[in-house]
C-alpha cells in the first residue's frame, strides 16, 4: 500500500479529529476528538517510519501515547473539576473570562 | 577716546540713565525726578549744542560705540555718524526735549506716575538721539522701532482709560505695519548690498538696478508713513492724544513723527536716485496735507485738530522731501518742530486751566483767564498759517516756492488749499477757544498755569518768531540751506528748476491764502456774519465726511480688523479644534473602537477561540498555496 | 579644579540626579527643607554650568569638554559627551530655567513637593544630557526618557484637563520620537553597511552615503520626531494642551527647554545627516514653518486663556526659528539658534508671569483680569519687558534673533520671508491686545482688587531672565561669536554635498524658492 | 493486504466520524474505542505489533477506560444533550472543508524522502520489532524515556488535584 | 545496528548527566519537595518555598559551573551549550520570581503547598529541557511536559471557577495546538527522515546546498510539517491567531502562574522555535519570514489594540505579552547575528520588567483580592511610591522607553531587523509601540494622577464592573477606592528589587547581557 494511502487516512483522521474540536461542546467529546487527532498523528508516524525503514517515529508513537495518557488523566481531572462546579461539561458555561 | 567719541556718547547716556533710575528707584526721588530729568535732558542739550559747534565748524565723523551684531557676514556696530543733517537734528531734539521736560514737571505735577512718566520721557530722548545719530539702517531700525514705543506706553500712560491703551495700542501696531515694510526694505537693501551702513550703501546705489532701488526706496517710504502717521497710516495719530499732551507735543508733533521726513532726508541719495519713490512720496505728501486739513476742519477735540494738523504739515515735509528739496523739508522739520510743540503745549496748558476738558464747544473767552497761554497759542497759530514773520511763514513758503518752481503745479494747488484750510481751522479754535463768549463749566475755576509751563511755552513762542529768519528768501541762499546743504550734495537731481518764479510772488499767494482762511475763521466765529450751521447743512455731505474722519477707522475696522478676527476664529475653531485635534483625538477613539471590537474575537468561548486557531492553520496553510 | 573641568559635562549631568538621592534622603513632611535645599542645589548646577561658558573657547566649531568612555562596544554606542557652541548655550539655558522655575515653585506646588523636585532634577539631567551627547544612541535615551518627568509633572500638578493634555503629550511626542528612532537606526545600518563596523558616534555617521531617495524618507521618519517636538503647524496640537494645564514650572520648561529640542535635533541630527534630503526638503519646511508662523499668531489672537494664547504664540516663534534654520544662509541659522536661547528666555518669563497671575486670580481666562497694573506696577513694568522681548521689540532679545533669521532667509526666500515679516504684526496684536485686555483698563471683576504685587523671591524669579532679555538685546556678541564658528562648520557640513545640490536641481528644475 | 488497509481505513474513518456525531458521549466512547482498533490494525499492517499492542492497552485499554469511567461517574449520558450552534456549525464545516482540502492536497502532491534506513520489514521481522523498539527506547531515547516518567508523574499529581474535592 | 557497549561507557552516561546536570538539580528537588506532603507539620509552613529557592540555586551553581562547554548528551536529545546557559538563567529567574511571589499570595488560598512549589520547580525543569532539548521527541516531550505543569497550575485554585475555567480552555486549546505539532513532526520526519534537529539541519542543507530544484516534491511535505509545527510553537508564544488562551488563561490562573507563563513559558517557547527556526526553517523552503512577519504584525497590533481598553490588569498584561511576542518575534524575523542575540537580550529584559509587573499585581493582590481592576490603582503612587514608582518604571520598561531594558530590547531587535530590510516591519512596530504606551500609561495615571470625579462614578457602579473584571472569587464589593493598607513581604521586595536591578541595569549598562547574548548565538551556531 503506498504511503501516501497511510498518510490520506492519517489526514482524514486528523481532520475528523479537529472538526469533532470544532463542532462539539462536551468537554469529553472534545478531549475524545482531540485523541483521534493524536492517533492520527500516530498513525502517520508509524507510516512514515516503516517506508523510511526507520524505528524513530515508532519511538515517537510510544512517547505520544504516553503523553496522551497523560493528558487524559488531566483532561479527566479538569472534567470533574469543571462539573463540580457547573454541573455541566458544556464548555460555554465556561465564559466567565471574558474582556 | 577722542572728546567727540565722549561728546556723541554722552548725549545719550543721561536720558539713558534717567530712563534706568526712574525706573527702577523713581519712587525714592519723589518729586525730584523730574527736575533731575529735565537737568538730565538740559546737559544732553548743552552737549549736542557744542556737537552742533564741532560739526559747523570741522566736518562729521563717525564713532563707534561696541561691536553689536557680529553675525557670520552680518556685521553692525553701534555707531554714530555725526554730520550736519544730524547735528541739526539733534540740537532740535534735545532743545524741545528739554522744554517739554520742564514743561512736563508742572503739567504732571500731580500724577501718581510722575517717575514712570519722566523715565519713559527720558527713554525717548534717548531713543530719539540714537535714531538721528545711528551709522546703520539696523540702528534706525531699533531706534525707530524703540520710538514707536515709547510712543505706544505713553499714549497709553493713563492704562486706567480704555480708550488710552487703546489708542496705544493702535499706535504700536500701525507702526508695526509700516516697519514692516520698513524691516523688508532693510532685508533688501541687505541682500543687495551686503551691509546696513549708510556710508556703503550710498556708495553702491549706482551700481543697483532702478527697480530694486525703486523697490527699497517704497519699503523705506512704507515706514516713514506708518511713523509719519500719512495717509493711510495716519489713523493712529489723532488718537495718540489720549496722552499727556506734553508727550504729545514732543514725540507726536515735533520729533518722533518727524523721523520719517528724517529718514528721507538720511537717505535722499536712494529717494533720489528713484525718480518713482520720490514721486510716490510726493503724492502721499500731498494727499495727506490736503486730507488731514480737510478732517481737522470739523473737529471739536483741541488736541484733535492740532493732531490732524500735524499730521497735513508733515504732509508738506514729504512734498518737499519728494521733490528733491530736502534742506527745504529739514527747514519745515525744525520750525514745524517748534510751533506745533508750542501748540501743544499751551492746548496742555489750556487743559490745565480747565481741568482736562478739550472739547471746543465747552471752552470760549479764556483770553482773559489766561493770556500768557492765549497769546502763545496765537503766536503758534500765526506760525502754523504762515503769516510772516512767523517760522512757518518761511519754512512752508520754502517748500511751495520750490514745489512750484519744479513744476508740480497741481501740488502747489494743493498745498495752497491746504494752506487755506489750515489758517481756517487754527483760528477756529482759536476764536472760539479764546475769543467769544464763555461756554466753561462755571464750576471751574479757570486759571492761568505755572511759571514752570509757561515759561517753556514763551521760550518755543519766541523761538517761533526767530527761527524763521534762518531761512530768509530766497532760500538757497540763506544761512539754513548753506549750513545743512552740504549733506545732500549726493542727492541726484532728478527734479530741476523748471522755472524761476520769484519768491515773493508765490509767498504772496500763500500769505493772501492764510489770510482768507483766518478771515473766514473770523467771519464765522467772531463776527457771526454766517452762522456755521448753515454751512454745515449746505454741505452736509461733505461736512459728515470731514467730521467723521472720512470713516477711515471704520474702513478698516471693516476690511481688515474684522476679517483678520473671525478667520482666526476660523483657523481655531475649525482648523485647529475641529481638524487638526480631531484627527488626533479621532484616531485615538478609533483605537478604542477596535478595541472594543475585539471582544468579539475574545469573547470568552471557547468555541470561537478554536475557530480563531484553526483559522489560523487554515490561513497559514493556504499561503502556501497562494505565494 | 582640573578634572572638574574635564569631567564638567558629566558632573552637570549627574549633579542633579546625585541631588535627587540626596532629597530621596529627606522626610516628605519636611516641605520646606526640600524646597530650599532643591533650589540651591539648582543654584548650584547652574553656578557649574557657568563654568562652562568661562571656559568654552569661543573661537573654534571643534566640540569641547569632550568625554569619551566605551559603553554598548557591540554597537559601537559610546558615552561621548561635548558641546559646541549652540549646544553651551542650551545646556546654560536649561540649568537657568530650571533654577528658575524651581523658585517659582514656591508656592504654587503644594501637594507631593517632595516628588515635585525630585522630578524637577530628574528632567535637568535628562535635559542636559540630551544637549550633551554626541552620540546618537546616547542622544536617543536622555531624549525619550526626558518625557517621562515631564508626563508626571502636567498629570500630577496640572490644572482642569491635566491627565488629559499629559497623556496626549506623551503619546504625541513618543510617537514623533519612535518614528524618529527609525530614521536614526536606519542610518546607522547604512554606516555599518557601507564601513563594516557599527558605530553612533554621529560625527562618523556624518559620513554616510546616503542615497537620495532614501534620504527624503528618513528625512521624513527624522522630521516627524523633531517637528512634533518643536511642534511644528500641523504637529502642534499636543501643545497648548499641555502648556496650559501645566503647573508654572512645567509650562516653563515645557516651553523654555523642551521645545529647543527638536530644533536641536535638526541642528544636530537631521540637517547634517541627511543634507541632501535637506536641501531638497528645505523650502517646503519653510513653507510649513511660515504657515506656523501666521497660524500661530492669528490662533492666538482669539484665545481666551492667557495660557492657551502664549502657547500658541510660541508656534508662531517656533515657525519663524524653522524658516531661519532652513533658510540655511550663516546669517539666518545664527539668528534661530539665538532665538532658540531668546524663545527659551521670554517664553519662560511669559509663562512665570501668566503662573503668577494665576496664582493671584486662581483664573487664566483674559476676561477675568483688567486693571492690574494699578495694583501691581512691578509686575506690570517686568511682565511688558517680557511681551515686548516676545513682540521683538528691539533693544531686547527677541528682535536680534528674528531680525537675524528675517535678514538672513531673505536672499533665497524673498516671498516667504515677506509673509514671516508679517508675523510681527500679529505678534504686537495679540501680545499687546492680551496686556491691555490683563493688565490696564479699569478693574472690572471684583476679585482683583485684592491683587497684589510681586514679593522679593517672585522678583528673583524673573530677575535673571529680564536681565538677560536686556543683555543679549544690547550685546549680543559673547553669544553669537560662540555660535558663528560652530553655525559656519554646520553649514560647511551640507554645503559640503552643495554641488550634488545643484546637480539635482539641474536634472529636476527645482528652484529655491 | 491492500483490502484489510481499505477495510481498516473505512472502519477507522467511521468511526472517527461517529465519534464526533453521537450524541451520547459514551456512544462516541465506544466507536473511539473501535477507531482505536482500526488503527492498531494499521500498525499490524505497518509491521509495528509492538506498537499494535501498546495502542489496543494504552488507548482502548486504559486511556479509554478511564473516559468512560469519568463518562459514568458524571452520569453524562443521562444529562440533556448539549446543543450545538449551527452558525458555528457552518463555520466548522467550511473550515474543515477547506483543512482536509489543503492537507490532501498537500500530501498528493508532496512525497517522501527516498527510504534511507537500514530497518528495512524484513530487517525489522528478523530481529522482532519489540526488540528494536526496546534497544531504542533504551538507548537513543533513554533520556526521554526517564523524561515521560516524570511527565507521567505530574500527570499524576495533576490529576489528583483537579478530582479532589477539597483540599 | 547499535552497539549496547554504549550504554555501559562511563564517559557516555557522565556526559548525559553532566547535560542535564542542571535540570536534574531541579527535579531533585521537586521531588523532595513533593515529599513534603507526607509531613503535615513540614509541609504547612515555609518550608518548601525555602527549599525551592535553594534548588533554584543550586541549579544556578550548576550552570555556572558547567558554562562555557558545549555538551552532548543522551545521543543528541540534549544539549547543553552556552545557548542552554543564557536561557537557563532566564527560566531559572523567571522561576525564583515566581516563587518569591507565591509565598504570600498563595497563603491565602487552603491549597496544598508543596506540590504548588514542586510543580512550579516541575515546570522550571521542563523548561530547562525544552530549552536544551534537540530531537522533535524531546521537543515535544517537554513542551507536553511544561504545558501539563502549567494546565495544573492554572487551575491550581480550586473551587475557584475562573481558576478551573483557565485551566480548562488552557488545556483544550493546549492540547489542539499540540496535536498540529505532532502533525507537524510526521510531515518534518516524512521529509527529512530524521528527528534530531541537527540531523534536519543538515539534512536540509545538504539538499538546499545541491539547489533549490533537488528539494522536489519534499518541499511541500517539509513546508507543510513546518507550518504545522509553527502552529504548535506559535500557540505557545501566544502570537496571534493562536494568542486566544492567553488572556483568559492569564486571567484565571493565580497570578503567580500568570507571571510563570508569561515569563517562563514564553521564553522557553521562543527560545526553542528560535533554535528551530534557525536551525529548520531558515532555508529556502518557503519564505516564514513573511509569515513570521504577519503573525508579528498582528500580534503587535492586535495585543495593543485589545488592551486599551481593558480595565483588568491581568489581561491587560496578557495582552501586552501578546504584543510584546509580536517584538521578540522581529529579532528572529531580522535574523541573523544580531536579531537572534537582540531576541535573546529581549526575552531577558522581557523577563524581568514583566516579572517586576506582575510582583506587584501581586503585591496589592495580597491587600485586596479585588484590586485586579485598574481602578483600584488609583492613588497608590502616594500610598505606596517605591512600589508604584517601580511599577512606573516596569510599565515604561514594557512600553519601551528608554533607561529601561525593554527600550534596549527593542532597539536591539529593531536594528537588526532593519539590518536585515525589514523597513515596515520595524516602522509598524515602533508605530505600534506608541500607541501601546498608552495602556501603560493608563495605568500610571491611575496610580498617581487619580481623577476625583472618576472615584465617584465609578463606585457608584463598582457592581457591575468588578463582575465582569474583578480577581479572585470574592464576591465582597470594597467601595473603598485604593488598595488597602497592608505591608508587602520581603519575598515580594526581594523580587521586585531584582527586577529593578535587572530591568535598570540592562537599561544603561546592557553590553554585559549583549555579550552573553553574543556566545550563546555562537554557540547555537557552532554546532
Amino acid at each position: 500500500m503506498s504511503i501516501n494511502a497511510y498518510l490520506i487516512v492519517a489526514g482524514v483522521i486528523f481532520c475528523i479529529g479537529a472538526f469533532g474540536v470544532l463542532i462539539r461542546k462536551n468537554l469529553i467529546i472534545i478531549f475524545m476528538s482531540l485523541e483521534l487527532m493524536f492517533n492520527a498523528a500516530n498513525l502517520g508516524l508509524v507510516a512514515v517510519s516503516g517506508y523510511l525503514n526507520l524505528i524513530d517515529g515508532d519511538i515517537f508513537v510510544i512517547f505520544v501515547m504516553v503523553v496522551a495518557a497523560a493528558e487524559a488523566a488531566i483532561a479527566l481531572g479538569i472534567a470533574v473539576a469543571f462539573y463540580r462546579e457547573k454541573g455541566t461539561v458544556d464548555i460555554d458555561k465556561a465564559n466567565e473570562l471574558k474582556l | 577716546m577722542d572728546a567727540k567719541f565722549i561728546i556723541t556718547w554722552l548725549i545719550p547716556l543721561f536720558p539713558f540713565a534717567g530712563w534706568f533710575l526712574w525706573g527702577l528707584f523713581g519712587k525714592y526721588f519723589k518729586g525730584y525726578s523730574g527736575y533731575i530729568a529735565s537737568a538730565f535732558v538740559v546737559i544732553s542739550f548743552i552737549l549736542s549744542s557744542i556737537l552742533f559747534f564741532i560739526v559747523s565748524y570741522t566736518h562729521g565723523f563717525t564713532t563707534t560705540l561696541y561691536p553689536w551684531i557680529y553675525a557670520a557676514t552680518f556685521k553692525v556696530g553701534v555707531s554714530a555718524d555725526i554730520d550736519r543733517l544730524s547735528v541739526i537734528m539733534l540740537v532740535m531734539v534735545t532743545g524741545v526735549s528739554a522744554l517739554v521736560h520742564i514743561y512736563s514737571i508742572g503739567y504732571m505735577q500731580d500724577d501718581k506716575g510722575f517717575a514712570r512718566y519722566f523715565s519713559f520721557l527720558n527713554l525717548f530722548v534717548f531713543s530719539m538721539i540714537m535714531l538721528v545719530i545711528a551709522n546703520n539702517l539696523l540702528l534706525l531700525y531699533v531706534f525707530w522701532e524703540a520710538v514707536g514705543f515709547c510712543s505706544y506706553i505713553l499714549i497709553g500712560f493713563w492704562y486706567e482709560k480704555k480708550s488710552a491703551s487703546d489708542a496705544g495700542k493702535k499706535a504700536f501696531i500701525v507702526n508695526r505695519v509700516g516697519d514692516f515694510g520698513f524691516a523688508i526694505g532693510v532685508f533688501l537693501l541687505f541682500i543687495t548690498t551686503g551691509t546696513l551702513n549708510y556710508e556703503t550703501i550710498f556708495k553702491m546705489i549706482p551700481s543697483i538696478p532702478t527697480i530694486t532701488v525703486t523697490i527699497i526706496a517704497l519699503l523705506l517710504f512704507a515706514g516713514a508713513v506708518g511713523k509719519s502717521a500719512q495717509f493711510p497710516l495716519h489713523v493712529w495719530l489723532p488718537d495718540a492724544m489720549e496722552g499727556p499732551t506734553p508727550v504729545s507735543a514732543l514725540i507726536h508733533a515735533a520729533t518722533m513723527v518727524t523721523a520719517g521726513v528724517y529718514m528721507i532726508a538720511r537717505f535722499h541719495v536712494i529717494f533720489s536716485y528713484s525718480q518713482f519713490a520720490s514721486e510716490v512720496v510726493l503724492t502721499i505728501g500731498t494727499f495727506t496735507a490736503f486730507f488731514a486739513a480737510f478732517i481737522a476742519l470739523t473737529q471739536f477735540d483741541i488736541k484733535r485738530i492740532i493732531a490732524y494738523s500735524t499730521i497735513s504739515q508733515l504732509g508738506y515735509m514729504f512734498m518737499a522731501v519728494g521733490i528733491g528739496s530736502y534742506t527745504a523739508g529739514m527747514f519745515h522739520l525744525i520750525s514745524h518742530a517748534v510751533f506745533k510743540g508750542l501748540l501743544f503745549l499751551t492746548a496742555g496748558s489750556v487743559m490745565h486751566g480747565l481741568a482736562g476738558e478739550l472739547d471746543l464747544r465747552k471752552m470760549g473767552g479764556l483770553y482773559s483767564k489766561m493770556k500768557t497761554t492765549a497769546i502763545t497759542f496765537i503766536v503758534g497759530g500765526l506760525a502754523l498759517s504762515g503769516i510772516p514773520p512767523f517760522s512757518g511763514f518761511f519754512s512752508k513758503d520754502a517748500i511751495l516756492a520750490d514745489v512750484y518752481n519744479k513744476g508740480f503745479y497741481f501740488s502747489w494747488v494743493i498745498g495752497e488749499i491746504t494752506a487755506l484750510m489750515t489758517a481756517f481751522y487754527i483760528f477756529r479754535v482759536i476764536f472760539i477757544a479764546f475769543f467769544g463768549e464763555s461756554n466753561v463749566d462755571p464750576k471751574l475755576h479757570v486759571h492761568e498755569s505755572p511759571k514752570i509751563m509757561t515759561v517753556p511755552m514763551i521760550i518755543l513762542a519766541s523761538l517761533a518768531l526767530i527761527i524763521g529768519f534762518l531761512g530768509i528768501p530766497p532760500f538757497n541762499t540763506s544761512v539754513f540751506y548753506s549750513f545743512l546743504h552740504v549733506d545732500f550734495k549726493n542727492a541726484y537731481n532728478f527734479a530741476p528748476f523748471i522755472n524761476n518764479t520769484p519768491w515773493y510772488i508765490l509767498s504772496l499767494i500763500s500769505v493772501l491764502a492764510g489770510l482768507l482762511g483766518i478771515f473766514t475763521a473770523y467771519l464765522l466765529y467772531i463776527k457771526k456774519a454766517i452762522n456755521p450751521e448753515t454751512i454745515k447743512n449746505v454741505f452736509k455731505p461733505i461736512y459728515t465726511l470731514s467730521y467723521n474722519k472720512v470713516y477711515i477707522d471704520e474702513i478698516y475696522n471693516f476690511i481688515i480688523v474684522k476679517p483678520v478676527l473671525s478667520f482666526s476664529n476660523f483657523l481655531w475653531k475649525i482648523i485647529d479644534v475641529s481638524i487638526i485635534d480631531g484627527a488626533v483625538n479621532g484616531v485615538a477613539s478609533s483605537f478604542a473602537f477596535f478595541s472594543i471590537k475585539t471582544k468579539k474575537i475574545q469573547n470568552g468561548m471557547l468555541m470561537s477561540y478554536i475557530l480563531t486557531l484553526t483559522i489560523g492553520v487554515v490561513a497559514l496553510l493556504f499561503y502556501f498555496f497562494i505565494r | 579644579m582640573d578634572f572638574f573641568i574635564k569631567y564638567l559635562l558629566s558632573i552637570l549631568i549627574f549633579f542633579p540626579l546625585a541631588s535627587v538621592i540626596l532629597l530621596l534622603f529627606i522626610n516628605k513632611k519636611n516641605e520646606g527643607l526640600l524646597r530650599n535645599l532643591a533650589t540651591i542645589l539648582s543654584l548650584i548646577e547652574f553656578i557649574f554650568s557657568v563654568y562652562l561658558f568661562i571656559y568654552f573657547k569661543p573661537d573654534t566649531y571643534k566640540f569641547q569638554f569632550v568625554e569619551k568612555f566605551n559603553w554598548i562596544t557591540t554597537f559601537g554606542a559610546s558615552y561621548f559627551l561635548g558641546i559646541d557652541g549652540v549646544s553651551l548655550f542650551l545646556i546654560l539655558l536649561t540649568t537657568l530655567l530650571t533654577f528658575v522655575s524651581l523658585i517659582s515653585s514656591y508656592r504654587y506646588i503644594k501637594d507631593h513637593v517632595k516628588e515635585f523636585f525630585i522630578l524637577m532634577l530628574i528632567l535637568e539631567t535628562f535635559m542636559i544630557g540630551t544637549f550633551a551627547s554626541l552620540d546618537v544612541l546616547l542622544f536617543y535615551l536622555f531624549w525619550e526618557f526626558m518625557l517621562i518627568p515631564m508626563y508626571f509633572i502636567i498629570g500630577m500638578w496640572g490644572t482642569g484637563r491635566r491627565v488629559y493634555s499629559a497623556v496626549k503629550f506623551v503619546l504625541y511626542t513618543l510617537s514623533g520620537s519612535l518614528i524618529m528612532l527609525f530614521g536614526l537606526i536606519y542610518i546607522f545600518i547604512l554606516h555599518y553597511d557601507q564601513t563594516g563596523y557599527f558605530t553612533f558616534n554621529i560625527l562618523r555617521l556624518y559620513n554616510t552615503h546616503i542615497p537620495l531617495n532614501l534620504q527624503i524618507l528618513l528625512f521624513i521618519a527624522l522630521f516627524l520626531g523633531f517637528a512634533i517636538k518643536i511642534p511644528v503647524f500641523p504637529f502642534h496640537t499636543w501643545l497648548p494642551d499641555a502648556h496650559t494645564e501645566a503647573p508654572t514650572a512645567g509650562s516653563v520648561i515645557l516651553a523654555g527647554v523642551l521645545l529647543k529640542f527638536g530644533v536641536y535635533g535638526f541642528f544636530r541630527f537631521a540637517m547634517p545627516l541627511l543634507p541632501e534630503a535637506t536641501l531638497i526638503l528645505a523650502p517646503i519646511i519653510i513653507i510649513i514653518g511660515v504657515i506656523g508662523v501666521l497660524y500661530g499668531a492669528l490662533v492666538s489672537m482669539v484665545q481666551k486663556d492667557l495660557k492657551r494664547l502664549v502657547a500658541f504664540s510660541s508656534v508662531s516663534h517656533m515657525g519663524f526659528i524653522m524658516l531661519g534654520l532652513f533658510a540655511m544662509s550663516a546669517i539666518s541659522v545664527d539668528g534661530s539658534i539665538l532665538q532658540l536661547l531668546n524663545h527659551g528666555i521670554t517664553t519662560g518669563a511669559l509663562f512665570l508671569f501668566v503662573g503668577m497671575l494665576y496664582e493671584r486670580a486662581h483664573t487664566r481666562q483674559i476676561a477675568d483680569f483688567g486693571g492690574i497694573a494699578k495694583k501691581a506696577p512691578i509686575l506690570t513694568t517686568l511682565f511688558m519687558i517680557s511681551v515686548l522681548a516676545s513682540i521683538g521689540l528691539p533693544g531686547l532679545n527677541g528682535f536680534i534673533g528674528e531680525f537675524l533669521i528675517l535678514i538672513g532667509s531673505f536672499k533665497h526666500y524673498m516671498v516667504l520671508t515677506i509673509i514671516a515679516t508679517s508675523g510681527i504684526i500679529f505678534a504686537a496684536v495679540y501680545l499687546l491686545w492680551m496686556f491691555q485686555r490683563v493688565m490696564f483698563q479699569d478693574i472690572t471683576n471684583p476679585q482683583m482688587e485684592s491683587f497684589y504685587d510681586m514679593n522679593l523671591r517672585e522678583i528673583i524669579t524673573v530677575l535673571p531672565l529680564i536681565l538677560l532679555m536686556f543683555f543679549i538685546g544690547f550685546y549680543p556678541a559673547p553669544f553669537l561669536e560662540r555660535i558663528d564658528p560652530t553655525v559656519l562648520h554646520f553649514l560647511s557640513i551640507i554645503g559640503h554635498h552643495g554641488y550634488i545640490h545643484n546637480l539635482i536641481k539641474l536634472k529636476t528644475g527645482l528652484s529655491n524658492a | 493486504m491492500e483490502a484489510l488497509f481499505y477495510v481498516f481505513s473505512i472502519i477507522a474513518v467511521f468511526s472517527a466520524l461517529m465519534v464526533i456525531t453521537m450524541k451520547n458521549p459514551l456512544t462516541s466512547a465506544l466507536y473511539l474505542v473501535l477507531c482505536f482498533f482500526a488503527i492498531a490494525g494499521f500498525y499490524v499492517l505497518l509491521d509495528m505489533q509492538f506498537l499494535a499492542a501498546m495502542q489496543v492497552l494504552v488507548y482502548a485499554g486504559a486511556i479509554m477506560v478511564l473516559v468512560v469511567l469519568v463518562i459514568m461517574l458524571l452520569n453524562l449520558s443521562k444529562i440533556k444533550k448539549i446543543k450545538t450552534d449551527l452558525h458555528q456549525l457552518f463555520i466548522a464545516v467550511i473550515i474543515f472543508i477547506i483543512l482536509f482540502a489543503e492537507i490532501a492536497l498537500y500530501i498528493i502532491n508532496g512525497s517522501l524522502k527516498k527510504p534511507t534506513g537500514i530497518y528495512t520489514h524484513a530487517l525489522i521481522n528478523k530481529i522482532g520489532n519489540t526488540q528494536i523498539i526496546g534497544e531504542f527506547l533504551f538507548t537513543k531515547y533513554i533520556f526521554p524515556f526517564e523524561v515521560a516518567s516524570i511527565l507521567l508523574l505530574v500527570a499524576i499529581i495533576g490529576a489528583y488535584l483537579f478530582a479532589k474535592k477539597k483540599y | 545496528m547499535l552497539n549496547i557497549s554504549h550504554i555501559y561507557n562511563m564517559n557516555f552516561l557522565e556526559k548525559g548527566m553532566l547535560s542535564i546536570m542542571p535540570e536534574a538539580v531541579i527535579i531533585v528537588f521537586a521531588f523532595i519537595v513533593l515529599f513534603l506532603t507526607f509531613f503535615e507539620r513540614l509541609s504547612k509552613s515555609n518550608n518548601p518555598y525555602y527549599l525551592s529557592l535553594i534548588s533554584i540555586g543550586f541549579s544556578m551553581l550548576y550552570i555556572l559551573m558547567l558554562s562555557g562547554r558545549t555538551i552532548d548528551g543522551f545521543y543528541g536529545s540534549i544539549v547543553f551549550n552556552e545557548f542552554s546557559v543564557f536561557l537557563f538563567i532566564g527560566i531559572l529567574f523567571a522561576g525564583f520570581l515566581t516563587i518569591l511571589m507565591s509565598n504570600n499570595y498563595i497563603n491565602n488560598f487552603e491549597v496544598p503547598l508543596p506540590e504548588y512549589y514542586s510543580l512550579i520547580l516541575f515546570g522550571v525543569s521542563s523548561m530547562m529541557l525544552l530549552v536544551s532539548s534537540n530531537n522533535l521527541i524531546m521537543v515535544f516531550l517537554s513542551i507536553e511536559f511544561m504545558s501539563i505543569t502549567a494546565y495544573i497550575l492554572t487551575g491550581y485554585l480550586k473551587g475557584n471557577t475562573r481558576s478551573t475555567e483557565a485551566a480548562l480552555k488552557y488545556f483544550v486549546l493546549g492540547t489542539f495546538a499540540s496535536a498540529f505539532l505532532i502533525f507537524g513532526s510526521v510531515f518534518i520526519y516524512a521529509a527529512t527522515g530524521h528527528l534530531n534537529l541537527y540531523n534536519i539541519h543538515y539534512f536540509i542543507t545538504s539538499v538546499a546546498n545541491k539547489g533549490l530544484i533537488n528539494f522536489g516534491t519534499i518541499k511541500i511535505y517539509l513546508a507543510i510539517g513546518l507550518i504545522l509545527f509553527l502552529v504548535g510553537l506559535a500557540f505557545k508564544m501566544s502570537l496571534f491567531p493562536f494568542h486566544a488562551w492567553t488572556p483568559d488563561a492569564y486571567d484565571g490562573a493565580p497570578t503567580p502562574i500568570t507571571n510563570f507563563m508569561a515569563t517562563g513559558i514564553k521564553i522557553a517557547a521562543f527560545a526553542i522555535f528560535l533554535r528551530i527556526y534557525s536551525l529548520i526553517y531558515n532555508f529556502n523552503i518557503m519564505d516564514f519570514n513573511n509569515i513570521l512577519w504577519l503573525l508579528a504584525i498582528l500580534s503587535m497590533t492586535f495585543g495593543n489594540i485589545a488592551a486599551i481598553m481593558s480595565s483588568n490588569i491581568k489581561r491587560l498584561l496578557a495582552y501586552s505579552s501578546i504584543a510584546q511576542a509580536g517584538y521578540i518575534l522581529i529579532g528572529i524575523i531580522g535574523g541573523g547575528y544580531y536579531g537572534y542575540s537582540g531576541t535573546l537580550f529581549y526575552l531577558f529584559a522581557y523577563i524581568f520588567m514583566t516579572a517586576g509587573a506582575f510582583a506587584i499585581v501581586v503585591a496589592f493582590e495580597n491587600f485586596d483580592l479585588m484590586s485586579l481592576d485598574i481602578k483600584k490603582y488609583s492613588g497608590i503612587g502616594y500610598k505606596y511610591p517605591f512600589v508604584a514608582a517601580a511599577m512606573a518604571f516596569f510599565l515604561l520598561s514594557l512600553a519601551g522607553i528608554p533607561v529601561t531594558s525593554g527600550f534596549m530590547g527593542k532597539f536591539y531587535v529593531f536594528s537588526a531587523a532593519i539590518k536585515s530590510r525589514y523597513d515596515l516591519l520595524v516602522l509598524i512596530a515602533l508605530i505600534n509601540s506608541a500607541f501601546a504606551a498608552f495602556y501603560y500609561i493608563k495605568i500610571i495615571v491611575q496610580m498617581y494622577m487619580p481623577d476625583k470625579e472618576e472615584l465617584i462614578i465609578s463606585s457608584s457602579n463598582g457592581v457591575q464592573r468588578d463582575r465582569g473584571s474583578g480577581g479572585a472569587n470574592l464576591n465582597k464589593l470594597n467601595n473603598d477606592f485604593g488598595v488597602v493598607n497592608g505591608k508587602i513581604n520581603e519575598g515580594l521586595m526581594i523580587a521586585i528589587f531584582i527586577c529593578l536591578f535587572f530591568t535598570l541595569l540592562m537599561g544603561i549598562f546592557p553590553q554585559i547581557f549583549i555579550n552573553f547574548a553574543h556566545n550563546s548565538i555562537n554557540s547555537l551556531w557552532s554546532i
